[in-house]
């Protein structure tokens, strides 16, 4: 199923990929090392929860008129926060906490929908996004988040690989991990929700978890994992488009491909190291 | 004693699903004082080091701290994840120079050997030196140690209690130390709790190891022989069986 | 073949409607692969290479495929789609946004079409002969008729027609019903004999519903997806020929 | 938006309705004590993991000529085998496998099916179901499957509670630990598999870990938990129904709904309790 | 000793990551003898009798086990997941009768009082308390225990040892202790396996105690001296360092 017409050449498409292609670049530095800690947390589920929250804000956005895009921000937030005041409560897991909260929003917006009327809200526009339709503005807007990301975990990296270690230890050595639980979560919320409506939430989260389960195999220290998981994400991002384009399959999917291929050859590598 | 104070709890009380697990506790913990908190199991201790910390909700009852006051911490047990990779090197750097004291702390916890090791994969014993070590770095004003001794072999123990009178002797470092080591307690602390949900009676080792509540809490012969354990004595027994009954006693 | 024009068609049906105004005169390629749901995909790289170099785009607008939105604009390729062929009516936010099946908005696009390629009157009065042939045909037979239709999105059909549909059951891909809907289309279905459903994701589902309510099952096929013929009128004169024969069906009984 | 017509009588619902409510109360019935381990092994997204396993299954079923509903059972058993192996790797958590594997076989699915191009497959109707649609065949194959699943947990519950807690406590005591986790797993995939058609991967998923959430906050053991949590289970069926009765809202939402209600009923009682 | 062994390795080995953890560990446990495996943390002793009860691959050896061997098992740590909830009866009564001897079996650990409490709420020595009574729950034919004094309060850890002492004379059950206590394991033990990935040295304890290799390990002021601890002593250093040495003697 390779391109019929041998007039199109990358070449010949540079001004439509290039914002697509640096949109998918600037994701996939952020979600390398907030993967981990969301692997870190056993936050897997995060960004699902976050879709299904993001539906809900869109449903009552609708009901009272606020713009999708703000009302995705904002239900994403509210749902980080939520969550990380319910975890203090430790008698159920991260993962219960998720399903609990995910699978509550999304059967709440789809009743929101319906009583409100609100026509066809394309459920899963959201799980699947379009970085084709990406533009120099949100080049820009992903870009900017990124820069103060970086200066944020740069500066307090430590501090947040003591606290995902041992909260207590952390508190004790006068690390505010209340402030940073929340920041973090925020955080991956946000960048979750930026990355949404470009790329969709299965590829965000995809982007962001398998990745770093592949570099978890192949680090043995924080900091070389959040690196390998970034160079993972940009190479099952490159994989992943050329592959698209050679086999003309759809991009988002072929990205997540790319990316178990990856985790997969991780392992083998893994394994085979670890039996020299 | 005028000396200031670290750290002084007044009369604080901590209650879980309708138990009291401590019951109007006051303390105060000084620089350049080993103060070691004794009791049977379930007693509180951990509890209530927790609560000095801050790393529990007090219920009733006035905590004062010391503003900046530098603790370091050993937990009685810490789970870690096996999802993020760390070896003891980069855990014990976090935060943390790696200048001559972070070397010479590496050595004296006897952990240089076991730098490139993952945390996940250390047995027992070489996690509580990591910890220990962990805990010295800060040069802490304050050290804070639940059961240090536990799992640690005896050149480790050896050098642990050494360890803790150097820091205080050259630091001037104020301990707090959970211990069922009822010898090294008496022997090389300043100052003895013991704990039963409520204080029970506490003051310089050798007054405590006299006093009626200690003799009834340890048994006499138990006080007095644990180290030489004799399978074959007969020792008081029903330590648990008091912890419910009320104190009858001032103090 | 170079100087032709290439138009992009984004569903079936719109690409027959394209192939029966223009023939022989420009390539006509559809968009959408056989298979896709035209309310939600999601556009390969090949696809936007596709809308690039193609001179004209029909699609059905952005209620029906929000995707094609910024493909639209970041390609800027000349375009025409149901909203721009009626000016953009103001009512059409709240309406059905099936436009392909209405023969009217039909022959709008076609005449649309026309004006863009700068092909001659002809052509479409030509077309709009054969769309007046069609109606005359079928109304007669399918007026007054009642039936109900499984998708929500029939009402562009209905109403040059003249059948009335009496229930709709789906309220959008797999969200399921209400037990109180359920309960009231039980009531509604008794007047209905016929039920028309598509033989795409919930054709069971539909098939279940009609044993339940003992309703005849017509399979329709709005997107053209298994229809022999290549030109649109033709195609609805078949639609409507498996339409009717649910009611003549019944009549012979 | 109550009902206007007063023609409906109750002859009339009993034979709508009691095929669905019967599949309901056996899909809740296995539910409850299902999601308790579901809870316990932190598996809270193996139903979406499942579901999306389920549509490769059905992408491939096309591509193979193989039965729609032979694929799925099929796909969910090799996701539960493959999951169970993969678990003894324990560098990465459950949540953290079950993204890889879920994220994976959702892209991959996507891809053949667009490779294939094989008619329309309906990506999301295995996340919603239709309880309406239950026929008694399907009573009867749901009713069969409890009777099983019941007598296996009946009869190794104290096993498989020791199991949960501690493995390798459980394989000293003799328990046959791996045999009993891989039984445990493959239930929970056969019966999702065969509850997806009928209430979806949404509702089948919500329904195990919602009640068993709200069981934990209200027992002190494990056999109770999973009492409540079939109760809870019920409670949230039967307001769901009559909330979809009463409101016209769809069925799988209203009930999730319900439970999410019966959730922070829990939740709250649980804390009025603990004051006491 | 004519009387047939419940377990028998055969040379052993265990490697991990590049690492030998444990080298060709020849052993055997028989009825009615309490045999005792001691050495400095990280030697593998935890490791090893994980892979005595198949719950790590055997990468070198055999192993032979009685069919149908009851174990008793007392892991050294044991983390227990909130999501469970289960109280410390329900724990012990999982696949067990509440008969006479369950009681008994409780009222010897001292768990009785605590029967109520949710598992996951236990302080440390209450826990090892409760993983005490599970082990000797069903009348082990053989008895592993991991550090079991570990945590434990003085009472305790007196209790412990005449449990252990009790149950090879009732039950005549054998028992293989890993422990840090010098003097309880030279006091008690039947004989004494001194492991540091190898087995260094092996026998009745007198015999061990004098053993070169012993001497070397633990030093001999250590070994003398352990329960003292006086702080002031000057001890010799360097365990760890020797650890990664090889083995230069035969045994
Ligand atoms: N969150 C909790 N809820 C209810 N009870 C609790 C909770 N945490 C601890 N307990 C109970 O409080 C008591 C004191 O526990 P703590 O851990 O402080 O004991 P400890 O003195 O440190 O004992 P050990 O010597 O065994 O470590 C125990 O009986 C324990 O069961
Ligand atoms: N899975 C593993 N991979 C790599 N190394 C491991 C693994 N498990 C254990 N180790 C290493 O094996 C050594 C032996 O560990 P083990 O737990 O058996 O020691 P131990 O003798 O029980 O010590 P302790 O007295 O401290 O409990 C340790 O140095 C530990 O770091
Ligand atoms: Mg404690
Ligand atoms: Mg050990
Ligand atoms: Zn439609």
């Amino acid at each position: 199923m390779s391109l019929s017409n041998p007039v199109i050449t990358i070449t010949n498409m540079l001004d439509l990929l290039l914002a697509p292609v640096l949109t998918g670049i600037f994701v996939a530095l952020m979600a390398g090392p907030l993967g981990c800690f969301v692997v870190w947390r056993r936050l897997a589920y995060f960004g699902d929860a976050l879709a299904h929250a993001a539906l809900l804000g869109v449903a009552l956005g609708l009901i009272l008129s606020v713009s999708p895009q703000l009302a995705i921000v904002m239900s994403c937030v509210v749902l980080a926060l939520l969550l990380s005041q319910v975890r203090q409560d430790s008698q159920l897991s991260a993962d219960t906490w998720l399903g609990v909260l995910s699978h509550g929003s999304l059967a709440i917006s789809i009743i929101a929908i319906t009583v409100a009327g609100a026509g066809r809200v394309d459920l899963y526009g959201y799980l699947f996004g379009d970085l084709l339709a990406a533009t120099y503005r949100d080049v820009i807007l992903l870009g900017f988040c990124g820069l103060i990301l970086a200066a944020y975990l740069i500066r307090y990296w430590d501090s947040l690989v003591c606290l995902c270690l041992n909260e207590d230890l952390a508190k004790v050595e006068g690390i505010a991990v209340e402030r940073h639980k929340v920041i973090l979560m925020i955080a991956i919320a946000f960048v979750t929700a930026m990355a949404m409506k470009l790329v969709g939430a299965l590829l965000i989260t995809a982007l962001m978890i398998i990745p770093a389960a592949s570099a978890r195999m192949l680090s043995n220290g924080p900091g070389r994992m959040a690196v390998l998981a970034m160079s993972a994400a940009l190479l099952a991002l490159g994989a992943g488009m050329l592959a698209s384009f050679h086999w003309d399959v759809p991009t988002g999917p072929s990205i997540v491909t790319a990316a178990c291929l990856v985790f997969m050859f991780g392992k083998i590598s893994a394994k085979v190291l670890s039996q020299k | 004693m005028t000396e200031p104070f670290l750290l002084k709890a007044e009369s604080l009380s901590i209650h879980r699903q309708g138990r009291t697990l401590v019951d109007k506790a006051s303390l105060s913990l000084q620089a350049g004082k080993v103060v070691s908190l004794i009791g049977p199991n379930g007693a509180g201790k951990t509890t209530l080091i927790r609560a000095l910390m801050k790393l529990l909700k007090i219920d009733e009852g006035h905590l004062h701290i010391k503003e900046g006051l530098r603790i370091g911490y050993m937990p009685q047990k810490l789970n870690l994840d096996a999802s993020l990779p760390i070896t003891v090197l980069a855990f014990l750097s976090l935060n943390q120079k790696r200048d001559e004291h972070f070397f010479e702390s590496a050595e004296k916890t006897d952990v240089r050997c076991i730098f490139e090791r993952p945390m996940q994969s250390l047995s027992g014993g070489e996690l509580q030196r990591v910890l220990l070590c962990r805990a010295i770095l800060k040069k802490p004003q304050l050290l804070i140690l639940d059961e240090p001794a536990q799992g640690l072999d005896v050149n480790g123990q050896a050098e642990l209690y050494r360890l803790i009178a150097q820091l205080r002797d050259e630091l001037n470092c104020g301990v707090l130390m959970v211990s069922h080591d009822l010898h090294f307690v008496m022997a090389a602390t300043d100052e003895v709790i013991c704990l039963n949900q409520h204080i029970c009676c506490h003051g310089h080792p050798e007054k405590v190891s006299l006093h009626p509540e200690y003799l009834k809490l340890f048994g006499q012969q138990q006080a007095a022989n644990v180290a030489l354990y004799t399978h074959h004595h007969d020792h008081q027994h029903g330590v648990h069986g008091e912890l419910i009954e009320p104190c009858n006693h001032n103090h | 073949d170079e100087g032709k024009p290439k138009v992009l068609a984004s569903i079936e049906p719109l690409a027959k409607i394209a192939r029966e105004l223009l023939g022989d005169s420009a390539d006509v390629e559809v968009l959408l692969p056989a298979g896709a749901n035209p309310h939600q995909y999601a556009l390969k790289i090949s696809d936007l290479a596709r809308i690039k170099s193609s001179t004209l785009l029909i699609w059905n607008g952005p209620r029906l495929e929000p995707y094609l939105k910024a493909a639209v604009a970041k390609t800027a390729v000349a375009h025409i789609n149901f909203h721009s062929s009626q000016g953009g009516k103001a009512s059409a936010l709240h309406e059905d946004p099936h436009y392909w099946l209405s023969p009217e908005r039909a022959s709008a696009m076609a005449a649309a079409m026309a004006h863009h390629l700068g092909l001659p009157e002809q052509h479409i009065q030509e077309y709009q002969l054969e769309r007046e042939a069609l109606l005359e045909r079928w109304k007669t037979r399918l007026a007054g008729k009642k039936l109900a239709v499984y998708h929500d999105g029939y009402e562009h059909l209905a109403a040059p027609f003249g059948f009335e549909v009496l229930a709709a059951v789906s309220a959008g891909e797999g969200k399921g019903i209400s037990i109180a809907k359920r309960l009231k289309l039980k009531q509604e279905l008794k007047a209905a004999s016929c039920l028309l459903a598509e033989p795409y994701s919930e054709a069971e589902r539909a098939k279940l519903l009609a044993e339940q309510e003992g309703l005849k099952l017509v399979w329709i096929d709005p997107l053209a997806h298994q229809a022999p013929e290549p030109f649109y009128h033709p195609w609805m004169e078949r639609m409507m020929s498996d339409l009717s024969g649910c009611f003549e069906d019944l009549t012979e009984r």
